[in-house]
C-alpha cells in the first residue's frame, strides 16, 4: 500500500519528531513541554526544537503527498503492483469531489489571512480533511480490481469517523449560526427569533408530512436553502457583532483565584 | 443440537436486552441528574459578589427553548410511530425535525451561556455560577449526544438501513431523548421558574 | 413474579400494536404545551403562596405524561416502570435527605 | 462476501470481525465471558499484590517510631494509593471476575447479554487502572486519601497532578463498573435457563444482582462528585471554595452517598461466594434461602440510608447524627440474619473442612468481629472518640480483609477446578488459610488497641513514648505474615498448575456441588452448556444427583458423570470477537492525560473513542467468513446492540 518513498518520508518524519522531543528534554524542556508542543510546559531550546519539528512536519507532508500523487508516478505504480513496468491502462477511478473541496479549502484559508484567524483555521481543517479523504480514496482504489469492493473497503475504514464528525460539524455550524443571530438581536428580539425559527421548523415539518407527494428535489432545495439562510444570517450577525450587554448583579470583579497548574 | 442453539433466544422477561439495558441506564441517570440538581439547589444562594440567579435568568427566552425541546419530544414519538407503520419518508422527516429542534435548543443554550458570561457570570464567578453551568452544561451535552444519535439514524435511513424491523433502535434512541426532555421539564421548573434570589 | 414471568414472554412480544395514534400524541403535546404556558404565566402573574405547589404539580403532570405516553410506560413491560420509578424514588429520597442535612429548607 | 453485496441495503462501514487464531490475539479480542472473567481475575490479583506492597511499605514505615523509610509526602501517596488500589483495582474487579465467570453458568446461559460491552468493561477498567498508576511516574501519585476529602483534594492543598489522576482515573474505572453493572443486570433478568425463576437462582447470583443494582444507582453519584472535583481543579470551579461561600461537606456527602453502597458492593459478592461454599461442604441446603435473599436485598436497600455515619465528626448537626446513628444500627439486623443463617446451615451438617470451607468460616468469624466494632461506631458519642484513629482502620480491615478477601480466597479454592480443570493443593490451601488468619489478626487486632490509645490514622510517623511501639511492631510483623500467606497462594497456583500438566482434567464434580455451573465439564468448554438445562428447583444440579427413597431418606440416584454434560456439542453459535472494545478503552486514558497535561491529546483519544463506537455499531454480527456466519435476520436484530450504549 505504501511506496518506498512514502515509507522513507514517514520514517524521517518520525525520527525528526523523536529527535525534537529528545532535544527538547535535554536542552531544558520540562516534563511535558516537548511532547505537547509547549502546551503547559517549556520546550527547551526553541530554535533546535522548532527546526526539528518543522522538519518533521515537512517530511510528514511529503509522505502524504508521495502517497496521494503516486498514481502520477509510473515507477511507483509499478512498484506497488510488483511488476517491471507500469501498466498501460490504469484501473478506472470514480469521480471525486475532493479536488473541488480542497480548492475551496485553500480559498477559505487565503480569505482567512485577510479576514480572521478563525476563517483560516476552518480552511485549514477543510484542506486537512481533503488530504485524508483523498489519500484514503487513492489507497482504496489500488486495493483490488473491483471498484465496488474498493469503495466498500474505503467506507469500511472511514464511515465510523465520517458519520459522527459530519453530524457534529453540521450541528455545530447550525448551533453557532443560530446563537450568533440570537446574540446580535435585542433581548426581546432573541425571543422572537427563537420562536420564529422553532415554529418555522415545526410548521414546515407538519406541512411536509401531510403532503406525501411533494417532489424530493423540492424538499432538498428548501432544506438546503434554509440551511444556507441560517448560516448566512449567522455570518452577518457575527460580523455585526453582539448587542451590548450590561454587567448584572453585585460588584462583579475578576479577581478569580488562578488555579492553573 | 447445533440448530436448536442458533434459533432465536426468547428472554425470560419477554423484553429485548437493548431496551431493558436502556431503562436500567435511565434509572441510573436519575441519580446523576439528581446529584447535579441538588448541588445547584445547595448553591443557588451562594452568588458571592457576582450576579444572582434572579438577576440574570431570561425567563421569556428560556420558556421558548423549553417549548422547543418539549415539542421535539412530540416529533420524536411521531418518527417512531411513522417507522412502525413502515412510513420511511415521514420517519426521516421527523427524525430530521427532532434533530433540528434539538439543535435550536442547543443554539439557544449557547446564546444563554454567552450572554450570561457577558453580563458578568463566568464559570468561576461563584459557587452558584459553577453549579449552574455544570448542571445545564451536562444537560446540553446529553442533548447534543442525542442529536448525534438522531443524525446517525438519519444517515442510516438514507442509506436504506433503517426499516420497520429496526423500529426498536429508534424507540431506544427515543427513550433517551424523552428522558433528556423530562430532565429539562424538571430543570425548567425548579431552577428557572421557582422564584430565584436576587442580589 | 416468578410464575408470571414465563407467561409474559408470549404476550409482551406483540404489545406494539395497541400503541396510540399520532392524533393522540399531538393531543398530549398540546396539553403539555398548555401546561408549559401556564407555568410560564406564573412568572408574570402573582399567585402568592400557591406558586410553588402549583408549579410542582404542573411539573409532575408534565413529567408523568411524557414518561407514560411518549416513553410508552403505559403500554410497555412493568419492569421498565419499576426500574425508572426505583431510580426516581431513590434519587428523590436520598437527595431530599441530603438537602435536609444541609438545612436547605430553612435557608430558603 | 462481495457477491452478496448487491442488495438494496448497502452496509455502512462493515468491518470484518477478528478470527482470533490462538495466542494473545484470542485474549485481546475475546468476548467470551469466561475469558473476560479470567482476565479480570488475573489483573485484579496483580493489583492486589501491588496494593499489598504499598501496605507493606506503610507498615515498614510505622514499625518503629520516627520511621524514615518513606517521607511524609511519599507516605501520603502510598496510603492513598493503597486504599484506591485495594478497593477499586483489586476487590471490585475480583468480584467482577467471579460475577463474569459464574453468573452465566449459574443461570444456564451461553454468555452475558452484551458480550462486547463485557469486553469493553474489562478493557476500560484496565485502562483506568493503568492510568491511575501512571501517576507514580508522571508527577506524583494521589495524596489526598482514597476518600479525597475537599478541600484537601483541592489545588491549594494538593498541588501535584496526583489528585487529577485520582479523579479522572476513578471516573474511567467508574464507566467500566456502570457498563458491567447494566450488562449483568440484563443478563440475570433476561437470560435465565427455562424454569429458573428468580427464586430458584443460586444465592451468589442473587447477591451479584443486588450488587449490580447498587452499582447502577451508586456510580453516577461518585461520577458527579468526581466531575465537581475535576472541574474545580482543572477549570477553577468553586464547588469547594469556602471563600466564596461553598461548603466542602458537599464532597463528603456525595462521596459517602456513593461510598456506603460501595461498602455493600464490596462485601455482598463475598457473602454470595460463601453462601455457595458453606452448603456444599456442610452437605445441607442453605438454611432459610428466602431470608438470605431478602436480607441481601434489605442490605442493598438500607445501604442508601446510612451514609452520614461516616461524617459524625463533621458537624452535620445533632438531628442528622441521631437519625443516621439509628439507621446504622438497623442495618446490622439483615447482616446478623445472614450470619445466623450460615451458622444454621453448618449446624448438624456433615462438615468437610476443605480450604474453601476454612476461608468461608473465616469470613463468618472475622466479619462478625468487624461488624461488632462497626456497631460501636454506630453509637455516635463513641464514634466521636474513635474517629480518625486506628480503631477505625482496625474495624474496616476486619470487614474488608476479613469479610471480602477471605471470601474471595474461598471462591478461588472452590471454583479453581471449574475454571482451570485442576484442583489447587488442599494441603497448601489449608496452610495458606492458617497463615493468613494468624497474620491478619496480628496485623489488625492490635490496631483496636492503638486506636483506643489515641494513635491517629494517616500520620506518617509517631514519636516514642506514647506506648505505640509494641503494637505497631506486632502489626508490622503480622503484615509480613499476610504477605507470606499470599506468597503461599501464588506457590500453590504454580505448583498445582505444573503438577496438573499432562494429567487428565479433574472429574466433573470434585466437591459434590449443588448449583448449575457444575453441570458443565471442567474446565468449562467455550460454549458452556451442550444443551441448556431445564431447571425445576433450587440447587438443580444436586437434585439431579440425589433423590429420596421410599422411607424419605436422601439417596444418591445418579453419579456426577451421568448428570454432567460432556462438552461435546459442536457448531454452537457464539458471538464473534471484536477489536473495538479495546480500541475504545485505549482512547480513554489519552483523553484523561489530555485533560491533565495538554488538551491536544484529547483529539486522538476522542477520535479513537467515537470512531470505535461507530465501528462497533456498524460491525457485522458475525465473522462473515466464519463457520457459523450464516443466519437469518431475526437473530441479527436479537444480538445486535443498540447504537446508544
Amino acid at each position: 500500500m505504501l511506496t518506498k518513498g512514502t515509507k522513507f518520508w514517514l520514517a524521517l518524519c518520525l525520527a525528526a519528531m523523536v529527535a525534537a522531543a529528545f532535544a527538547g528534554y535535554t536542552t531544558g524542556g520540562d516534563e511535558t513541554g516537548p511532547l505537547t508542543l509547549g502546551w503547559k510546559g517549556a520546550v527547551g531550546n526553541h530554535i533546535v526544537y522548532g527546526t526539528l519539528m518543522m522538519m518533521s512536519a515537512a517530511t510528514g507532508l511529503l509522505a502524504m503527498l508521495a502517497s496521494a500523487f503516486r498514481d502520477a508516478d509510473a515507477d511507483a505504480v509499478a512498484q506497488l503492483l510488483e511488476t517491471e513496468d507500469a501498466p498501460d491502462a490504469q484501473i478506472k477511478t470514480g469521480p471525486s469531489v475532493w479536488p473541488v473541496i480542497g480548492a475551496a479549502g485553500f480559498a477559505v484559508m487565503m480569505l482567512g489571512l485577510v479576514l480572521h484567524p478563525a476563517v483560516f483555521v476552518a480552511g485549514l481543517l477543510i484542506v486537512v480533511a481533503m488530504g485524508i479523504e483523498w489519500t484514503m480514496t487513492n489507497w482504496s482504489e489500488k486495493l483490488t480490481g473491483d471498484p465496488v469492493r474498493n469503495r466498500e473497503m474505503r467506507e469500511n475504514l472511514l464511515r465510523p469517523i465520517e458519520i459522527p464528525l459530519l453530524s457534529l460539524v453540521g450541528i455545530g455550524v447550525l448551533v453557532l449560526a443560530v446563537s450568533r443571530i440570537l446574540l446580535a438581536s435585542s433581548v426581546n428580539g432573541a425571543v422572537i427569533v427563537a420562536t420564529v425559527v422553532g415554529v418555522g421548523i415545526f410548521a414546515l415539518a407538519f406541512f411536509v408530512s401531510t403532503r406525501p407527494t411533494l417532489p424530493r428535489a423540492l424538499l432538498q432545495g428548501v432544506l438546503a436553502l434554509g440551511f444556507v439562510a441560517i448560516i448566512v444570517g449567522g455570518i452577518v450577525a457575527a460580523a455585526n457583532g453582539e448587542r451590548e450587554f450590561h454587567q448584572k448583579g453585585g460588584t462583579s470583579n475578576d479577581t478569580l483565584v488562578e488555579t492553573d497548574h | 443440537m447445533s440448530e436448536a442453539a442458533t434459533t432465536e433466544h426468547p428472554t425470560n422477561t419477554g423484553i429485548s436486552h437493548n431496551k431493558l439495558a436502556m431503562w436500567v441506564f435511565l434509572g441510573s441517570e436519575c441519580l446523576l441528574f439528581g446529584a447535579l440538581i441538588s448541588t445547584y439547589l445547595l448553591y443557588r444562594n451562594e452568588f458571592h459578589t457576582g450576579p444572582a440567579p434572579g438577576d440574570i435568568f431570561d425567563i421569556p427566552f428560556t420558556s421558548v427553548s423549553s417549548f422547543v425541546l418539549l415539542m421535539s419530544s412530540l416529533t420524536m414519538v411521531l418518527a417512531l410511530s411513522a417507522l412502525k407503520r413502515g412510513d420511511i419518508r415521514n420517519n426521516r422527516l421527523w427524525l430530521l425535525t427532532t434533530a433540528l429542534l434539538g439543535a435550536l435548543f442547543i443554539g439557544g443554550q449557547v446564546y444563554e451561556f454567552t450572554s450570561f458570561v457577558r453580563e458578568g457570570l463566568g464559570f468561576t464567578t461563584s459557587p452558584f455560577s459553577s453549579a449552574f453551568f455544570t448542571l445545564t452544561g451536562f444537560h446540553g451535552i446529553h442533548v447534543s449526544l442525542g442529536i448525534v444519535m438522531l443524525m446517525s439514524l438519519l444517515i442510516s435511513s438514507l442509506r436504506g438501513n433503517l426499516k420497520e424491523k429496526n423500529s426498536e433502535t429508534v424507540e431506544i434512541v427515543g427513550l433517551y431523548w424523552h428522558f433528556v426532555d423530562v430532565v429539562w421539564i424538571f430543570i425548567f421548573t425548579v431552577i428557572y421558574l421557582v422564584p430565584n434570589p436576587t442580589s | 413474579m416468578n410464575t408470571s414471568e414465563t407467561a409474559v414472554t408470549t404476550e409482551a412480544a406483540h404489545d406494539d400494536h395497541d400503541h396510540p395514534s399520532d392524533a393522540k400524541y399531538i393531543q398530549i403535546a398540546l396539553l403539555l404545551g398548555i401546561i408549559t404556558a401556564a407555568e410560564v404565566a406564573t412568572y408574570f402573574v402573582d399567585i402568592g403562596v400557591a406558586l410553588i405547589p402549583v408549579l410542582m404539580i404542573m411539573m409532575v403532570v408534565k413529567f408523568f405524561y411524557v414518561a407514560s405516553w411518549f416513553m410508552h410506560l403505559r403500554f410497555d413491560s412493568p419492569l421498565f416502570t419499576k426500574f425508572f420509578v426505583a431510580g426516581l424514588i431513590l434519587a428523590t429520597t436520598v437527595y431530599l435527605v441530603f438537602l435536609t442535612v444541609f438545612e436547605f429548607w430553612s435557608k430558603g | 462476501m462481495t457477491d452478496t453485496a448487491v442488495e438494496t441495503t448497502r452496509p455502512i462501514g462493515v468491518y470484518t470481525r477478528p478470527k482470533g487464531g490462538g495466542g494473545w490475539r484470542d485474549w485481546v479480542t475475546t468476548v467470551d465471558h469466561k475469558k473476560i472473567g479470567i482476565l479480570y481475575g488475573a489483573t485484579a490479583l496483580v493489583f492486589f499484590v501491588v496494593g499489598g506492597c504499598e501496605a507493606l511499605l506503610i507498615r515498614l514505615q510505622l514499625a518503629t517510631p520516627n520511621g524514615t523509610i518513606l517521607g511524609a509526602d511519599t507516605y501520603n501517596q502510598v496510603f492513598t494509593m493503597h486504599g484506591v488500589t485495594m478497593i477499586f483495582l483489586a476487590a471490585m474487579p475480583l468480584a467482577a471476575a467471579f460475577g463474569n465467570y459464574l453468573i452465566p453458568l449459574q443461570i444456564g446461559a451461553r454468555d452475558v447479554a452484551f458480550p462486547r460491552l463485557n469486553a469493553l468493561s474489562f478493557w476500560v477498567f484496565l485502562a483506568g487502572a493503568i492510568f491511575l498508576n501512571l501517576s507514580w511516574v508522571l508527577g506524583g501519585a494521589p495524596d489526598g486519601g482514597w476518600f479525597g476529602y475537599a478541600p484537601n483534594s483541592g489545588i491549594i492543598y494538593s498541588p501535584s497532578v496526583g489528585m487529577d489522576f485520582y479523579a479522572i482515573g476513578l471516573q474511567i474505572t467508574g464507566i467500566a463498573s456502570l457498563v458491567s453493572a447494566i450488562n449483568l443486570t440484563v443478563t440475570i433478568l433476561n437470560m435465565r435457563a427455562p424454569g429458573m425463576t428468580l427464586f430458584k437462582m443460586p444465592v451468589f447470583t442473587w447477591m451479584m444482582l443486588v450488587v449490580q443494582l447498587l452499582l447502577v444507582f451508586a456510580m453516577p453519584v461518585i461520577a458527579v462528585a468526581l466531575f465537581l472535583l475535576i472541574f474545580s481543579r482543572q477549570f477553577g470551579a468553586n464547588f469547594f471554595n469556602t471563600e466564596m461561600g461553598a461548603d466542602p461537606l458537599l464532597w463528603q456527602h456525595l462521596f459517602w452517598i456513593f461510598g456506603h453502597p460501595e461498602v455493600y458492593i464490596l462485601i455482598l459478592p463475598s457473602f454470595g461466594i460463601i453462601s455457595e461454599v458453606i452448603p456444599t461442604f456442610s452437605r445441607k441446603p442453605i438454611f432459610g434461602y428466602e431470608f438470605m435473599v431478602f436480607s441481601g436485598i434489605a442490605i442493598g436497600f438500607m445501604g442508601w440510608g446510612v451514609w452520614a455515619h461516616h461524617m459524625f465528626a463533621s458537624g452535620i448537626g445533632p438531628l442528622s447524627v441521631a437519625a443516621f446513628s439509628l439507621s446504622t444500627m438497623f442495618i446490622a439486623v439483615p447482616t446478623g440474619v445472614k450470619i445466623l443463617n450460615w451458622l444454621a446451615t453448618m449446624w448438624g451438617g456433615k462438615i468437610k473442612f476443605t480450604a474453601a470451607m476454612l476461608f468461608a468460616v473465616g469470613v463468618i468469624s472475622m466479619f462478625t468481629i468487624g461488624g461488632l466494632s462497626g456497631v460501636t461506631h454506630a453509637m455516635s458519642p463513641a464514634d466521636t472518640q474513635q474517629t480518625d484513629t486506628y480503631y477505625v482502620v482496625a474495624h474496616f480491615h476486619y470487614v474488608i480483609f476479613g469479610g471480602i478477601i477471605f471470601g474471595l480466597f474461598s471462591g478461588f479454592y472452590f471454583w479453581w477446578p471449574k475454571v482451570f480443570g485442576h484442583m489447587l493443593s488442599e494441603k497448601l490451601g489449608k496452610i495458606n488459610f492458617w497463615v493468613m488468619l494468624v497474620g491478619f489478626n496480628m496485623t489488625f487486632g492490635p490496631m483496636h488497641t492503638l486506636g483506643l490509645q489515641g494513635m491517629s490514622r494517616r500520620i506518617d510517623t509517631y514519636s516514642p513514648g506514647f506506648g505505640f511501639e509494641l503494637w505497631n511492631m506486632v502489626a508490622s510483623i503480622g503484615s509480613f505474615i499476610i504477605a507470606t500467606s499470599v506468597l503461599i497462594f501464588v506457590i500453590n497456583v504454580i505448583v498445582s498448575a505444573v503438577k496438573a500438566k499432562g494429567q487428565p482434567h479433574c472429574g466433573p464434580d470434585p466437591w459434590d456441588a449443588r448449583s448449575l455451573e457444575w453441570m458443565t465439564p471442567n474446565p468449562t468448554p467455550e460454549h458452556n452448556f451442550d444443551e441448556v438445562p431445564v431447571v425445576e428447583s433450587l440447587d438443580e444440579f444436586w437434585h439431579r444427583k440425589y433423590g429420596t427413597d421410599e422411607e424419605g431418606r436422601i439417596v444418591r440416584v445418579a453419579t456426577a458423570e451421568e448428570v454432567c454434560q460432556d462438552g461435546s456439542a459442536t457448531g454452537v453459535h457464539l458471538p464473534s470477537p471484536s477489536y473495538w472494545p479495546l480500541v475504545f478503552s485505549a482512547g480513554l486514558p489519552l483523553v484523561g492525560l489530555g485533560l491533565i497535561f495538554s488538551l491536544w491529546l484529547t483529539i486522538p483519544g476522542g477520535i479513537m473513542m467515537v470512531g470505535s463506537l461507530f465501528a462497533w455499531v456498524f460491525e457485522p454480527v458475525d465473522d462473515p467468513d466464519g463457520p457459523h456466519g450464516h443466519h437469518d435476520d431475526s437473530e441479527e436484530t436479537a444480538t445486535e446492540e443498540a447504537p446508544v450504549v
